[in-house]
């Protein structure tokens, strides 16, 4: 009796005639509005970058919400409607410590991105406290750490559905962004290690290809890529106000205190058992020092 | 689950409460109508301590005995009093164990979840009134604690006395438990603000030692905690025999 | 409510107490004197029901005093305390029992001697004359008697601790110690008692001078002050040696 | 005729001794109430993982109640975070659910047993209400001063590191003691070994029945 | 007012070894939680052969030992021969039912020798009913828990210095399980020989 | 006439003497002799059993324990003196019960003397047959000797006798005790003292009753002095009589008035 597609997208749980949910590819179409996001995952660390759009000059833009902290241990970012992300954060972030508080250990990333997913869906099911109306019209970035799998990097969208990866890009530039992340990685991270020639011998052919050098990806050279993607994708020129650049690695050693001597009563001291990780924000000059080094490059 | 407790079906749970809880054990009464009664006093633990805190030039020391008893059974000379919320606040246990030590895990978990929104460390004041709160929302219902919350913030060390009535005291030094008023009765005596960190420690396990000899419910070993700038800083475990007699205590063959 | 402190040195007691006399929320008297004497040598501080420790007082001290008459010479300490004690016992389990919780300390005496030969090692030189008429009336020889009874006589091996301090409250239970506190006060005290004179302090109780001891006494009153709900503006301190009691002052806390 | 009370007190008497690298806990199997035993053969122990087993006493209904929904929470755990959950994660749990009670409590002792993410054997003995310390060794239940005051001699400032065998042996040893003096305790034992790395291993062991 | 049994605190243990015998206590008074004193013995001499030891309310340990002395001693006087365990066992059972209606808030635990060397021990409840096992006997506070570890620990037929050894690890092994307990000890080792005494060392807090 | 007073305690005769008192006073007399003095580092006490026949089976006592620190000899009835030893040491251990202390010897000998003179007050009642030699130490006054007589009165003493003889046994006394003597010296001089008062049939080892009260590491010991040194004292002593029998003669009268 509905006519129209349009009568079928107004309700979240109405199927299309082709059986889609309109609702939701919607939402989806939000997130590719939305400011480009980009994470890769290597062996020793995440790094999360962000574009930042500027809408006025005014704007205070020392104040860095596009990327933040769910917890010691777990990080994301998003790109759609930021509000809608804030609103998921927290609730991931009482997940979390719901986690610490039942069972006294950081919370497994799989779990904590599983719990974010789950509201994404949280409309329609009967019983439900808040039966949302409209799908979340954001996607996340999540970065985590795993005491058992290492560091990991997870998306999810309003759809609910969300995956592992170790290297993505989401939002308005997300497409080519992910283009050139596959295009500078292939082979070089997650499933089947690639070799030195093919690497070496294949040309950049649209100038979008970040060499990394030879040997696993480290942190740094993911950092750097990220930058050097975001600089190509943004509309405007990239600068050490535009973006955001978070990592997520291992203490260092004088980082991760565990015990000393007292100096004054000569016994030893121990202190708070803390994470392994530490979550690092770069400020506006490490961003650009990573710009000008990539000019430079080039 | 841990969100909501299961009430008894009696008229009055605080009755209920206090009836398990604190009636003397009642192992040998014989059966009535066909049940036999429990031994309710096996049912809280950790009703006597000895706590003690002071702010001084170097920050907050915090002193405890590790006695843990079921009426007068020693349930265990190792119990952990102090409660390690943040690396830069403290709590400490008296009353009842379970009750301290699962709404300071609360309050460690709000703190947290305060700072990710905040961005910024949560004030020992705040942290205390936090838990207060929480408490006072619980007033008559039979909880137990008796707490010093203790930390160091942008304006420097703190201390808080906070208990299940909901009353929270901000002072430069508290001691709480059965075991109080002898360890005050040494703190008192020789505290000064300007003690040195190895006089503060000496003076923390000097008043707990004399609390525990004094003090039946009081015992075991004595754990020391400096609070300072960055973060606390846990001393060793100090046996109240070896405080006595400078030994340790001998394995019997 | 009320206070009671004792701290016994080698041959010295000091008792102090709390000098208010409260009735219920009350205080009917700030000049309440807990401390009784019982003779030269011994005192004993009382705390409890007003009725039962006056009562109690004066049936004790006469009761030791005729005792101490019929035998010609004081109790020692240790013989008065078991004494308290043992009234304290019995009435316990009566219909009404003493509710009174005390504090007893004394000094016991050594036996001076009047008589001129003092190297006479058994009875001394009036028995002689006993002896020399023994024909004498029964009436002389009764007089007698009560002469041999003043007559007194060194007693072997003197114990160098000769002041005695104890615990006995209204069960009857009955502790010697080397310092006291009795009422909620000891809560506050014991520990401090121990830190400053007790066995690991670095001056025994038993090593203090009568000023040290007070210079004690006068902490743990500045102490209670600070943490005792009951703020007693001054305390009565007594003294006592093989002298008597040579002392009776107030004592007043001072903080700060 | 007292008042009715919610609880009844089916008592045994469980106990745990850690080692280095193992733990063995134990418990006798009378279910009794009163003076009159129920049965001479309900387990105490339950084992959750290869290297978790939890002993309680108390009051069976509620014993039964509190596994329930133990295994029902751990369940979830493994599907949420696709792992087996750790003794450290459980102890915090158990003390959790049994606060969750708090105003209405299991009456049940228990004690935790198992291997440490070290790889050392632990001990946790609960309170009612969820109250709990690491330890070496523990006892619970209607025999508990008799037992405690055994392992205490045995073990309290021991010079020389305990042998599996040793803990085995005193655990059996301290159950029998316990069962000549408590009527409430007795029938048989049964005793999980657990060490690290490999299956926890079940025994059992005969007790007097009078 | 409180328990009687427990208001001071306190626990007494004996043990019979071969020709010897060995009774102990700890040297706790309190007051409820509060400690008053740390020196307050509960076992005292009867005579060269028999010790006696009391748990329960200080007062009444004290009072029950001077009634028993008095009888005791009269009848050392009057008989001219000192009272064998198991006569003055019967002593403290008749006197403690003589009060079987408001009894006595104490156990007595008795050691002896008999003449002939074998030991002799008993315990009883507050209003005198006896029992005389052969292993050991034990009344007060701590009574539960130095239970345990005797059951673990005492051997049949075992020589004084042994016999002093385990009943101190027992004692102590119980006592610091209960708070009302402890801060001190002393031991008594009877063998024909003679008596030994002997100060515990135990945990003070 | 004086008939007429004597019958009864409670009366007094017109010279203001108690007849009763004095006749048991003489009934103890008739009895054997005991005798008591302070040594040097004791009390030595000495009794004279006189048995009446051989075939008398119990060794009939004369010193008996009142305390661990007391002890006494005793002339007189001996049943009245039994139901007055069972006195003094309930009294001794009701004085330990209530005041934790042993107590004062003189205690006990007031205690008996106060006994006594009731008997001589009260309707109905005899005055006891017996007196008492009370020997014992206490740490006010050391080594005591008292001596109780049916009137109730108690004495202190150096040295002392009662029974059978015993003014003439105080008249020796007076006339040549010498203050602390050893207990070897206070042996000999108290079976002298006996040789000289009493027969002959009585000196020997199986009549008397020698015993010494002590002081042994702040403990009070009563020592029986055993026969065959009781013998021979016993014998010296007479040999020493005999010899002085001659000079001793003609004064001897004057002693035994």
């Amino acid at each position: 009796m509905f006519l129209s597609r349009s009568d079928y997208d107004r309700g979240v749980n109405t199927f299309s005639p082709e059986g889609r949910i309109l609702q939701v590819e919607y939402a989806i179409e939000a997130i590719k509005i939305g400011a480009t996001a980009i994470g890769i995952q290597v062996e020793d660390g995440v790094v999360l970058a962000v574009e930042k759009r500027i809408s006025s000059k005014l704007e205070e833009t020392k104040i860095d919400d596009k990327i933040v902290e769910i917890d010691y241990h777990l990080f994301c970012t998003f790109s759609g409607l930021s509000a809608d992300a804030r609103t998921l954060v927290d609730h991931g972030r009482v997940a979390a410590q719901d986690h610490r508080f039942l069972y006294d250990e950081p919370v497994p990333p799989r779990s904590l991105t599983q719990s974010i997913s789950d509201q994404a869906l949280l409309f329609g099911e009967e019983g439900a406290k808040r039966r949302l109306a409209r799908p979340y019209g954001v996607a996340l970035l999540i970065g985590g750490y795993d005491d058992k799998k290492g560091f990991v990097l997870f998306h999810n969208d309003p759809s609910g559905t969300f995956c592992q990866t170790c290297a993505r890009a989401i939002g308005r530039g997300g497409d080519t962004a992910q283009q050139m992340l596959t295009d500078s990685l292939k082979g070089r991270l997650g499933r089947g290690v690639a070799t030195d020639e093919e690497d070496s011998e294949d040309d950049d052919l649209r100038g979008t290809r970040f060499r990394v050098p030879p040997g696993p990806v480290t942190l740094e050279t993911a950092t750097k890529l990220t930058v050097y993607v975001l600089k190509r994708v943004m509309e405007e020129k990239i600068s050490k106000d535009n973006i955001s650049l978070c990592i997520l690695r291992k203490k260092t050693a004088d980082e991760h205190k565990d015990a000393k001597v007292c100096e004054s009563t000569g016994e030893r001291v121990t202190f708070m058992k803390s994470d392994s990780v530490i979550i690092e924000r770069f400020d506006a000059e490490k961003i650009q020092a990573i710009i000008d080094s990539l000019e430079h490059g080039e | 689950m841990f969100k909501s407790f299961v009430l008894p079906g009696k008229e009055h749970p605080v009755k209920f409460d206090e009836e398990i809880a604190y009636t003397e054990t009642s192992k040998d009464t014989p059966p009535v109508d066909g049940l036999v009664q429990p031994a309710p006093g096996r049912l809280h633990r950790l009703h006597g301590t000895t706590t003690l805190g002071f702010v001084f030039q170097h920050g907050v020391l915090i002193a405890v005995d590790s006695r843990s008893t079921m009426g007068q059974y020693i349930s265990s000379q190792t119990v952990k009093k102090v409660i390690e919320i943040t690396p830069r606040l403290l709590g400490t246990m008296a009353g009842g164990a379970a009750d301290c030590d699962y709404w300071e895990r609360r309050l460690a978990r709000r703190v947290r979840l305060r700072e990710l929104e905040s961005k910024e460390e949560v004030t020992v004041a705040a942290a205390s009134r936090m838990l207060a709160n929480m408490l006072y929302y619980y007033k008559g219902m039979g909880l137990s604690v008796g707490t010093m919350v203790a930390g160091f913030d942008a304006s420097g060390p703190h201390l808080y006395y906070v208990d299940n009535d909901g009353v929270r005291y901000h002072n430069d030094r508290f001691s709480v438990g059965s075991g109080s008023t002898y360890a005050y009765a040494i703190l008192d005596q020789e505290y000064r603000y300007d003690l040195s960190v190895e006089e503060a420690v000496t003076l923390g396990r000097r008043a707990i030692y004399h609390a525990t000899h004094r003090d039946a419910m009081s015992g075991g070993f004595i754990n020391v905690y400096l609070m300072t700038e960055d973060g606390w800083q846990r001393y060793p475990t100090k046996d109240c025999y070896v405080e006595h007699y400078g030994e340790e205590e001998p394995f019997l063959e | 409510m009320d206070s009671l402190l004792g701290i016994r040195g080698k041959d010295f007691v000091i008792l102090a107490c709390s000098m208010q006399a409260a009735r219920g929320i009350t205080v009917q008297m700030t000049e309440y004197d807990k401390i009784a004497k019982i003779d030269d040598h011994k005192m004993l501080a009382v705390t409890g029901e007003g009725g039962d420790s006056q009562q109690f007082v004066d049936s004790i001290r006469s009761s030791l005093k005729l005792t101490s008459f019929r035998q010609g010479f004081p109790l020692k300490v240790n013989a008065a305390a078991n004494y308290i004690r043992t009234r304290l016992a019995t009435s316990l389990r009566t219909r009404s029992p003493f509710q009174v919780n005390t504090i007893f300390g004394g000094v016991d005496i050594p036996f001076s001697i009047e008589s001129e030969d003092i190297s006479s090692p058994t009875t001394s030189s009036s028995k002689l004359e006993e002896k020399k008429e023994e024909e004498k009336s029964k009436e002389e020889e009764e007089e007698e008697e009560l002469k041999k009874g003043e007559e007194e006589k060194e007693e072997e091996e003197k114990d160098d601790q000769t002041a005695h301090l104890y615990l006995i409250d209204y069960l009857g239970t009955l502790c010697e110690v080397p310092f006291a506190a009795q009422g909620y006060c000891s809560h506050f005290l014991l520990s401090l008692f121990d830190r400053k004179c007790g066995e690991k302090a670095p001056i025994k109780a038993d090593e203090l001078s009568i000023d040290q001891a007070k210079g004690i006494l006068q902490t743990a009153i500045n102490q209670l002050q600070v943490r005792y709900l009951i703020k007693d503006p001054k305390y009565l301190i007594k003294v006592v040696t093989a002298e008597g009691i040579i002392e009776e002052m107030e004592m007043r806390p001072h903080i700060g | 005729m007292g008042e009715f009370s919610p609880y009844v007190d089916n008592g045994g008497t469980t106990l745990a001794i850690a080692g280095p690298d193992f733990v063995v806990i134990a418990g006798d199997t009378r279910l009794s109430t009163g003076y009159s035993i129920l049965s001479r053969d309900v387990s105490k122990l339950f084992k959750y993982s290869d290297s978790i087993v939890m002993a309680s006493s108390g009051m069976q209904a509620d014993i039964a109640e509190l596994r329930k929904q133990l295994l029902f929470t751990i369940e979830e755990y493994r599907v949420d975070n696709e792992r087996d959950i750790e003794l450290d994660a459980f102890y915090r749990l158990l003390a959790t659910v049994l606060y969750g009670k708090r105003f209405f409590p299991y009456y049940s002792f228990n004690i935790l047993a198992g291997i440490s993410k070290e790889g050392k054997g632990v001990v946790y003995s609960y309170d009612a209400i969820g109250s709990a310390d690491a330890r070496t060794y523990g006892a619970a239940g209607s025999g508990q001063e008799l037992v405690i005051s055994i392992l205490d001699a045995a073990l309290k400032r021991k010079p020389d590191p305990l042998s599996i065998d040793e803990a085995i042996e005193l655990g059996k040893s301290a159950l029998k003691q316990a069962t000549e003096r408590e009527i409430h305790t007795g029938d048989s034992g049964e005793m999980y070994i657990i060490r690290a790395g490999r299956p926890a291993e079940y025994i059992t062991f005969k007790l007097r029945k009078d | 007012m409180s328990n009687p049994f427990t208001l001071n605190g306190g626990t007494v243990l004996s043990m019979k070894g071969k020709n010897c015998v060995v009774i102990l206590c700890d040297t706790r008074l309190g007051s409820q939680y509060e400690t008053v004193s740390t020196s307050f013995p509960k076992i005292f001499k009867m005579n060269p052969r028999v010790f006696f030891g009391l748990a329960g309310l200080a007062s009444d340990v004290i009072t029950l030992h001077h009634k028993l002395r008095f009888h005791v001693n009269l009848f050392q006087l009057k008989q001219e021969r000192s009272m064998p365990p198991h006569v003055f066992s019967k002593l403290v059972s008749t006197t403690l039912y003589e009060k079987r209606f408001g009894s006595f808030f104490a156990q007595p635990i008795i050691a002896g020798l008999h003449d002939d060397g074998s030991p002799f021990i008993s315990s009883m409840d507050s209003i005198g009913a006896t029992t005389e096992p052969e292993d050991f006997v034990v009344a007060g506070t701590g009574a539960d828990y130095v239970t345990g570890a005797c059951e673990k620990y005492w051997e049949k037929d075992m020589e004084p210095r042994q016999l002093l050894k385990v009943a101190d690890k027992c004692l102590q092994a119980g006592v610091n399980r209960d708070a009302f307990s402890g801060w001190g000890g002393v031991a008594y080792l009877i063998t024909p020989e003679g008596v030994e005494k002997f100060d515990l060392k135990m945990r003070q807090d | 006439m004086s008939r007429r007073y004597d019958s009864r305690t409670t009366l007094f005769s017109p010279e203001g003497r108690i007849f009763q008192v004095e006749y048991a006073i003489e009934a103890i007399n008739q009895t054997g002799a005991s005798l008591g003095m302070i040594c040097k580092d004791g009390i030595l006490l000495l009794a004279d059993k006189k048995s009446t026949s051989r075939l008398f089976e119990t060794r009939q006592e004369k010193v008996y324990k009142l305390a661990d620190h007391i002890s006494c000899a005793v002339s007189g009835l001996t049943a009245d003196a039994n139901t007055l030893i069972d006195h003094c040491r309930i009294r001794a251990q009701r004085y330990l019960y209530t005041y934790g202390e042993p107590i004062p010897v003189e205690d006990i000998a007031r205690e008996l003397a106060d006994v006594k003179q009731s008997y001589t007050q009260h309707g109905g009642l005899r005055p006891f047959g017996a007196s008492l030699l009370i020997a014992g130490w206490d740490d006010k006054l050391g080594f005591q000797l008292y001596r109780t007589d049916p009137s109730g009165n108690y004495g202190g003493w150096r040295a002392a006798a009662i029974g059978r003889k015993s003014r003439a046994a105080t008249g020796v006394l007076r006339g040549s005790f010498k203050e602390g003597m050893t207990f070897d010296e206070a042996k000999k001089y108290a079976l002298s003292v006996f040789a000289r008062t009493l027969d002959a049939t009585s000196l020997s080892s199986d009549k008397l009753e020698m015993c010494v009260v002590k002081r042994e590491r702040g403990e009070i010991v009563v020592q029986f002095v055993d026969g065959d040194e009781v013998q021979r004292l016993a014998e010296e002593a007479k040999k020493e009589r005999d010899e002085k029998e001659e000079d001793e003669e003609e004064s001897s009268s004057s002693i035994l008035l």
